[in-house]
């Protein structure tokens, strides 16, 4: 049976690991053919930004993994408006086509899944 | 009903894994089942067994020991998130080359895949970070 | 439903905060490690949602009841987790 | 010759080992002769409070081992006022005795050091 | 004069704002690994404050430079240290 | 001018590690001494000879080993923050009885008294968290 699963991702990239430990749970997940969909809440809003170029300080590319996302049918990329204002971010600034929502419609994303996880 | 946890804490820097044992515990006492314990991010340091705490400190990684042997419970580490943190059993030692490894039974070494079949066949799975 | 596990102190982190701006009326919310410390933060003082705190973690750091927030054991811990849809760590 | 260090505690104890790391530090450094003061800042603060009982969650006492300051002659123990109507603490709330200063007199006593670090 | 290292995103973490409770107008600023998110954060829009923010750090998480805060490599970082009395990091 | 470096960071979890080589770097190519480096909280993990990141991660390890031998720096990690975290060398795993060690030469094991010898005797002490 496909489950629809909700990851929440909470973490910029690059100061911490959990970021990319994150994805490679939704990497995982998608590969196993469960219905993935992924919030960016929050510092989350950063694993998104365009041109990250990590090499700089020897780590990989957290935006360079996620364009993988679409080859596994992941294509539900939500963030939320109030993130980006707060973060003076556009979403003409983002490397990734996303669904903008706003919080108040958070909750009923949450209770429309079968499983919720949060990176 | 059948909880999992998933551990994100290392274990003596941070409070998580000694609430995801309190939480364990709590669970078996009223009748529900541990399907699976999954150590992720810096959690899998729990599973080494070179780590020597004070005496009068918690030895998280015996706790965990006897809890599994007690109840038969699944002890999964991830692979991946262990290898780079210098966690390893004999045999990934061996194929790396590395003169020694730290973690054995009840500890495991396994894929995420592990979690995901944690997350769906559990009624909850629980994160302590 | 989703029950929302709070395990850091909201003075030093957001994501008692985090929380609160998507939080459902209908949800509840856990302090637990650190997060006990929200005890002590006006946010907590003026929610109206229904909110818990884990008692050993609560008398481990000093702290003693405030308001409307029940006090809670490991035992009631699970039984909370087994009573939501969802149960979601923010950290 | 004897260094004026000054310590920062700014963590809360037991969610993280840091605050007693920290407090590691500062007996050790009492233990070589050093004049040490010690701010706790922000969350630091929660180091203080009395009726700590942390046998409940398995960790060894905060509070408990800071009894042992005064007889290393560590008897400048800062806190911040600001900080402690922040979190609604009252000087009679903590277990040691401290000399409660304001924000703005924090970089005069940073100023007065030879050393300072922070945890 | 003390050099203030932020090396924590404030949108997450008090780092800057607790740092920024107790600064001294002679002191400067560096924003620091996810510290370097502070130039997208409002309290570093307003300061009047000297400030810099680590280049390569920004480079890798897509950032470009705002406002009055300067850039600086790894190099003027060591410079900026022997320049100061005191070396704080916050995280 | 002489440096010494303490790093709290997670080797592979947190940014510090890698930041605090740059700045070791950059210190050495100015011609600054680095008096020493100390390893402490969960930054105590850098010392172990096991890990084993992919081909395509540094391997922190590593980098500090070479670092260290190239510009004769020292390698300190806290014992007692070592110790509870599973990292020791041969002498204390004999000490505990553990069927296994992961620390060598250059780095060592010592007391927070070398923490404090490095405050106090260079010119800055940079803190990576």
């Amino acid at each position: 049976m496909t489950h629809k699963i909700l990851i929440i991702a909470r973490s910029a990239p690059y100061g911490s690991s959990l970021a990319r430990e994150g994805l490679d749970y939704v990497l995982t997940s998608a590969a196993y053919d469960q219905d993935i969909c992924l919030l960016f809440l929050g510092d989350g809003i950063f694993q998104l930004l365009k041109g990250q170029q990590p090499k700089q300080i020897n780590l990989k590319s957290q935006i360079g993994a996620m364009e993988i996302l679409p080859l596994y049918d992941i294509e539900d990329l939500f963030v939320v408006e109030e993130d980006l204002i707060e973060r003076n971010i556009d979403t003409k600034d983002l490397g990734m086509k996303v669904v903008s929502i706003k919080r108040a419609e958070v909750s009923q994303l949450i209770n429309s899944q079968h499983k919720v996880l949060s990176f | 009903m059948k909880f999992s946890l998933l551990i994100l804490a290392s274990p003596y820097s941070q409070q998580g894994g000694l609430s995801a044992l309190k939480f364990a515990q709590a669970c078996l006492n009223q009748g529900h089942q541990i399907y699976r314990v999954f150590f992720y991010h810096e959690a899998v340091q729990t599973a080494s067994f070179l780590q020597t705490p004070q005496q009068d400190e918690s030895n998280l990684h015996q706790l965990w020991c006897e809890l599994a042997e007690q109840h038969k419970i699944d002890l999964v580490t991830c692979i991946a998130a262990a290898l780079k943190r210098g966690v390893l059993d004999k045999s990934e030692a061996k194929r790396y080359e590395k003169d020694g490894f730290n973690l054995q039974k009840p500890f495991e070494l396994s894929g995420l895949g592990q979690l995901l079949d944690a997350q769906i066949n559990s009624d909850q799975l629980i994160t302590f970070a | 439903m989703t029950l929302h596990l709070i395990q850091r102190s909201p003075f030093s982190n957001s994501a008692l905060k985090d929380c609160l701006n998507i939080i459902d009326s209908q949800d509840s919310i856990l302090l637990m490690e650190d997060g006990v410390y929200g005890l002590q933060h006006s946010l907590m003082q003026q929610t109206k949602l229904t909110a818990y705190a884990l008692q050993e973690d609560m008398t481990a750091r000093g702290l003693t009841s405030k308001n409307s927030i029940k006090e809670i054991d490991y035992c009631e811990f699970v039984n909370l987790c087994s009573q939501h849809q969802h149960v979601i760590s923010w950290y």
